[in-house]
């Protein structure tokens, strides 16, 4: 088992973000699309990354809300890119094994015929290892 | 002019106006698609993690393909854009990324970020020119209000994608003008309609898309433009119907005078 | 051979916490030349300089090298020190062991042996070391003060007022600068124009004083007490001597299609224009991208209508060429551009404006007559919402890494007058932190939101999004009641940060002066020397050295002046004796070393020299000690290695090369 | 007092800094305390178009690993242009030490400035580790100087 201080190194090497830049401006917050469906919001997860609460965000419902739209990281005055430790804490959970958010199981009930293959591969490639 | 290209997955099934509009437009416009051999699909979303490495070498074998015919690589669907663009930079500029990479790969030649990246939009603007383009266009949009849709992926991040104002773009609104129509800008039209997500969170997506359209339809657009089967998906399914949503491709050739000559076969 | 001292300054526990000096005195002992070392506390006190008295005295020392901190600290201090004991000033060398050594190693044994190095090299250097002797240049009793804002206009005042003459250049049309365009001062109110133009009038009228408005320095030549200076004025196209300032030819003028500087671009003037109404001096200036008679040869309705005839197409650009001792730079600030900033819709709505766009708008000689309105449709806005750090305190490429300092308390001002004069519009700030060190700047900011109810948000604006009817929705983030809000304003209003005036480089190259990445000039010490450039000669009023408000502006105005009444009340100047010099027997008077030389310092003589017996006359070069700055430009480029540079001599350098390397 | 440490390859690194801009700035790195390798030292010259390529030459010749220059900016030299000369006098140096067969990377130019003290303690440390990497100079030292 890993310890949370090893997690917390572990975000920050796969994210490349360096959490102690953030000035807690809130302008990733402000700029989030998913803002309402975060429990975690953007500008809390360098606090946790910070405090070494990784247990806390990769059981955040935050992880699965996020579109990766990258208005946080292209907003953030500071380089912080909320939205790259958003996508480490998620790869955390994705890659240990048998952790998804996604099961090939639950695809026919969530296609239609016009479903784009690209929503498919992305949301694979999100969600899942 | 010979490019490389890349059509990715959804052009080649669910997206295939994308692609076909292209096409012909680009041979109107004398310059040439040559499809890459045995592309693989590109993931659909940038590998975030500094440590992905197998994620990134589709992006690479397409890179390098082009590179080894000499041509610049040209893609249309938002996506791939981004994912090949990135990954080009990482090649170029990330020494981890392109030592792996390379190690991985066993090219001939390492490749280090060499090929140029374009989006088909950018052929237009920056090499055939839309004061050209308007040249060509024999069936003008007149009266047309359209609504430029970008989404995220093309713009950002800004100075990554370095394909146009992130916050404030114009790439889309010169090309509607060029073909004859008018633009309509609306605040939304870089804001994210919801992407992946809308596969597990329905109602996530289906607000995002409504704001979208009704800032567009606010404003005065009677139907939007993009560039991206995803967005193109989500816009429709959360919409009533009301503002219809278009490849720019296929405006492109309808303008071109193509489009009859493509239905009537 | 020399008799040299070395002296080693624990600096307490600055220097002694990581170098063991102790070993860097043993040390000392067993290096050429050296007949006394020792160590004390701190080498640079009153007994720590009588340290190095006694020794010199008792030791019969020549040469001095004191291992302490940097030279530029405190490397004049100790050749006072060794000067009082009857030692040559030049005598004496500095082993910089704090700034390189102690404060950047942990490890007691590298640091140690890097401190003795550094004073090995220093006992090298200074073993070739030669007593030199200062020249003496005169001083030029006139200042020169670039900017004629008010931190331009106070410096002026007070170096004249001492008894000197003072010339201001000022690029634009009049003097006043950025204050001139606000309509009220904080923290108390006070209308702006009504403090300044008093002192613009008597800057006016102060017989000591003369101003060169629309003019720009061209260049600048000579150094400390003798600069040379040459100052472009710019065609104004209006006789100065002739023109009443009545204003009949701006009334007539039919190009009025111009956007008005002094309003930010929100209103227009004519092409024959003062900038407002209060201008110093009251003389317009065409603008002749703007004049039709310019463009196409026919109007000329100026000159009809002028009374005085003063309107003058034909005037040229006019050099003047002036003489210096001092040169004050108050280039001040300008707002940053916001086009890389466009979440905040700057480009896409008339209605988001910066700050000092609204204090154009809220001025009564501004675009609207005073009157609060939205720019898009001059209906009054019933909410307003202020976004604080627009470009200031960025990480990244698009703003300024630094706090702009003055946002703050200004739109506190702006928030408390919009809530004063119209009671019914609210009043939103989105802000990071407020920022309010300054006396009474806190109860300043705290009546804003107390007595006036202003609302505070803590979080950053994400976007601002124009709606089909015209609002504004700003969606920003409240940090302290983690809510996202979406809030419909009539107005948005940007601090944008601030940023040193774009010639500001241009001018610090002309002066030499030390500039750093975000423009600012840099100061010769952030703390004891704020006020002047490393480069003698040359101060720093206002903005140009770092963000700051109106009152500390006046401060620092006052400051730079003492500085350089400082100056100019000083008969002579002693100049660096470390000048460039040629030997006569090896130099061939090719006139490289005279290319390269930035001063002119080096002119050719016939000279009869006496090579190894054989008696000719040879061409020369001769260095003029008062214009050599001794930056051995030459040294290098001899190709018979005939100059050399006293006190950086070729054999010093190479001896601290090999003293390091050894 | 030459302390071999047998375990690891200490390089030696002269560093020739102007006085106006970048010995300001390696004071600036000190009083800010932003560290780097005790294996440079710092030689202050006037300028950097007092360096003699002959100082380079002999630093070599006496046993440095590397070394490296430092002025003021281009176009920001107290003395107006004697970076522009050290840069030209530079270039032709390194091109002609790299033709006999030393490494370009055991030479660098750098343009730091008063205010940079972060920069310097950057590129001391960039460059420390590059002679590191590269080892020992075996090409211009003389033998007979060492002691």
């Amino acid at each position: 088992m890993k310890t949370e201080k090893n997690r917390a190194e572990m975000i920050k090497e796969i994210s490349g973000v360096n959490p102690l830049k953030c000035m807690k401006c809130g302008k990733c917050s402000a700029s989030c699309p998913s803002y309402n469906e975060m429990d975690i919001k953007p500008h809390q997860f360098v606090s946790y990354v910070i405090n070494e609460d990784i247990e806390s965000l990769v059981n955040s419902k935050s992880l699965w809300k996020c579109l990766s739209c990258f208005a946080c990281v292209e907003r953030c005055p500071r380089d912080v890119k909320p939205g790259k430790l958003i996508d480490a804490a998620r790869q955390i959970v994705v890659r240990e094994r048998g952790n998804t958010y996604l099961d090939p199981d639950e695809i026919p009930e969530l296609i239609d015929p016009d479903t784009p293959q690209q929503l498919l591969v992305s949301a694979f490639r999100r969600y899942r290892r | 002019m010979k490019y490389s290209y890349y059509p990715g997955c959804t052009l080649k099934n669910k997206a295939q106006d994308l692609d076909h509009y292209a096409r012909i437009s680009a041979e109107a416009l004398g310059f040439e698609l040559e499809e890459i051999s045995e592309w693989q699909c590109c993931g659909g979303v940038y590998p975030l993690g500094t440590d992905e490495i197998a994620t990134k070498l589709s992006s690479v074998r397409a890179l390098n393909d082009a590179k080894e015919k000499g041509q610049d690589l040209v893609t249309l669907c938002s996506a791939c854009h981004h994912v090949i663009k990135r990954v080009n930079d990482d090649m170029k500029n990330v020494d981890d990324i392109r030592t792996r990479a390379n190690n991985y790969m066993a090219l001939d030649e390492p490749y280090a970020g060499e090929t140029k990246v374009l989006h088909y939009l950018e052929v237009l603007r920056d090499v055939i020119g839309f004061d050209e383009l308007k040249k060509k266009v024999t069936n003008p949009l007149k009266g047309k209000k359209i609504g430029a849709y970008y989404g995220c992926l093309l713009l950002r991040p800004g100075k990554l994608m370095a394909f146009d104002d992130p916050e404030n773009p114009k790439i889309m609104e010169d090309f509607i003008r060029a073909l004859g129509a008018e633009p309509v800008i609306y605040p939304y039209r870089n804001e994210c309609c919801g992407g992946y997500i809308s596969l597990k969170e329905e109602d996530m997506s289906k607000e995002m898309c409504r704001k979208i359209e009704k800032s567009a339809s606010g404003f005065g657009a009677d139907m939007l433009i993009t560039a991206c089967p995803l967005c193109m998906y989500n816009l429709n399914k959360n919409n009533g119907d009301n503002l219809p949503v278009y490849y720019f491709t296929e405006l492109l050739a309808e303008a071109l005078g193509l489009k009859e000559e493509v239905e009537e076969q | 051979m020399q008799r040299i001292g070395v002296f080693v300054c624990h600096c307490g526990t600055n220097i002694a916490g990581t170098v063991d000096v102790k070993k860097v005195v043993e040390m000392a002992a067993h290096e050429p030349g050296v007949v006394h070392a020792e160590d004390y506390a701190y080498m640079c006190s009153e007994a720590g300089q009588e340290k190095i008295h006694k020794a010199i005295k008792e030791k019969k020392l020549t040469g001095l090298v004191v291992c302490s901190c940097s030279p530029r600290m405190h490397e004049t201090t100790f050749r006072n020190a060794a000067e009082k004991a009857g030692l040559n000033p030049y005598m004496v060398e500095i082993a910089n062991i704090r700034e390189h050594c102690s404060w950047i190693h942990k490890d007691m044994e590298e640091a140690t042996e890097k401190a003795v190095i550094l004073m090995r090299a220093a006992v090298a250097k200074v073993n070739l070391d030669a007593p030199l002797k200062p020249g003496e240049s005169k001083v030029t009793k006139r200042a020169l003060v670039i900017g004629g804002g008010i931190a331009g206009i106070q410096t002026a005042l007070d170096i004249a007022e001492a008894g000197y003459p003072v010339d201001i250049v000022e690029k634009t049309p009049s003097i006043g600068g950025r204050m001139s365009q606000l309509d009220k001062t904080f923290p108390t109110l006070d209308c702006s124009s009504c403090i300044l133009t008093p002192k613009m009038g008597e800057v006016n009228a102060h017989p000591l004083i003369n101003i060169y408005t629309y003019s720009e320095v061209e260049s600048v030549a000579g150094f400390v007490g003798d600069f040379t200076v040459e100052i472009r004025k710019k065609a104004r196209s209006v006789d100065m001597n002739k023109c009443t300032g009545c204003g009949l030819c701006q009334e007539k003028c039919p190009s009025k299609k111009s956007l008005s500087e002094f309003n930010r671009g929100l209103s227009t003037r004519s092409a024959i224009y003062t900038p407002f109404a209060q201008a110093v001096p009251n003389v317009p200036v065409i603008d002749r991208d703007a004049c039709i008679k310019f463009k196409t040869g026919k109007c000329g309705i100026c000159s009809k209508v002028c009374q005085a005839g003063a309107i003058d197409y034909d005037q040229k650009d006019e050099i003047i060429t002036e003489k210096y001792g001092a040169i004050v730079v108050a280039t001040g600030f300008d707002m940053i551009k916001l086009d890389r900033y466009d979440e905040y819709a700057y480009s896409q709505s008339k209605d988001v404006i910066t700050s000092l766009e609204l204090e154009r708008i809220m001025n009564a000689a501004g675009p609207t007559g005073g009157h609060l309105e939205r720019l898009s449709d001059g209906k009054a806005p019933k909410e307003i919402v202020f976004i604080q750090c627009v470009g200031s305190r960025c990480a990244d490429d698009r703003g300024k890494s630094y706090c702009s300092k003055i946002c703050c308390m200004y739109t506190a001002k702006h928030a408390m007058l919009i809530r004063d004069k119209y009671p019914d519009t609210n009043v939103t700030v989105f802000y990071i932190d407020v920022r309010t060190p300054g006396k009474n700047f806190d109860e300043f900011y705290r009546r804003a939101v107390e007595d006036y109810g202003v609302n505070y948000i803590k979080g950053q604006v994400g976007k601002v999004i124009p709606q089909p009817n015209g609002k504004l929705l700003v969606q920003g983030a409240d940090l302290i009641d983690s809510k996202q809000i979406l809030k419909e304003a009539d107005m948005v209003v940007l601090a944008a940060a601030i940023e040193p005036n774009e010639g500001v480089r241009k001018i610090a190259t002309m002066l030499t002066a030390s500039i750093d990445t975000n423009n600012f000039l840099t100061e010769a010490h952030a703390k004891l020397r704020p006020v002047e450039s490393p480069t003698a000669g040359i101060f720093l009023s206002g903005v140009c050295q770092g963000p700051k408000d109106i009152p500390e502006t006046v401060s620092q105005a006052g400051a730079a002046a003492v500085k350089a009444i400082g100056l100019l009340a000083k008969d002579k100047l002693l100049t660096n004796p470390c000048t460039a010099h040629s030997d006569e027997l090896l130099c061939n008077g090719c006139s490289q070393c005279a290319n390269v030389c930035p001063y002119g310092a080096i002119t050719y003589e016939d000279k009869e020299v006496n090579d190894h017996g054989i008696r000719e006359t040879r061409r020369i070069a001769v260095v003029n000690d008062a214009l050599c700055q001794g930056c051995g430009a030459c040294t290098v480029t001899c190709p018979s290695g005939a100059m050399d540079l006293q006190g950086f001599s070729n054999r010093q350098i190479l001896a601290e090369v090999d003293a390091i390397c050894r | 007092m030459s302390i071999e440490k047998n375990e690891e390859f200490r390089p030696k690194i002269v560093a020739f800094c102007c006085n106006w801009c970048s010995y300001a700035g390696a004071d600036l790195a000190g009083s800010s305390r932003m560290s780097y390798s005790a294996d440079v030292k710092i030689i202050r010259v006037p300028c950097s178009c007092r360096v003699n390529p002959m100082f380079i030459l002999r630093a070599f010749e006496r046993g440095a690993d590397g070394v490296i220059m430092c002025g003021c900016h281009p176009g920001d030299c107290h003395y107006t242009s004697g970076n522009f000369y050290a840069r030209r006098r530079m270039t032709l140096l390194f091109s002609m030490l790299d033709y006999i067969g030393v490494e370009n990377g055991r030479t660098r130019v750098e343009w730091v400035s008063a205010a940079e003290g972060a920069k310097f303690s950057q590129t001391m440390h960039e460059f420390v580790d590059k002679i590191t990497s590269l080892g020992k100079n075996v090409r211009l030292e003389d033998l007979r100087c060492r002691n």
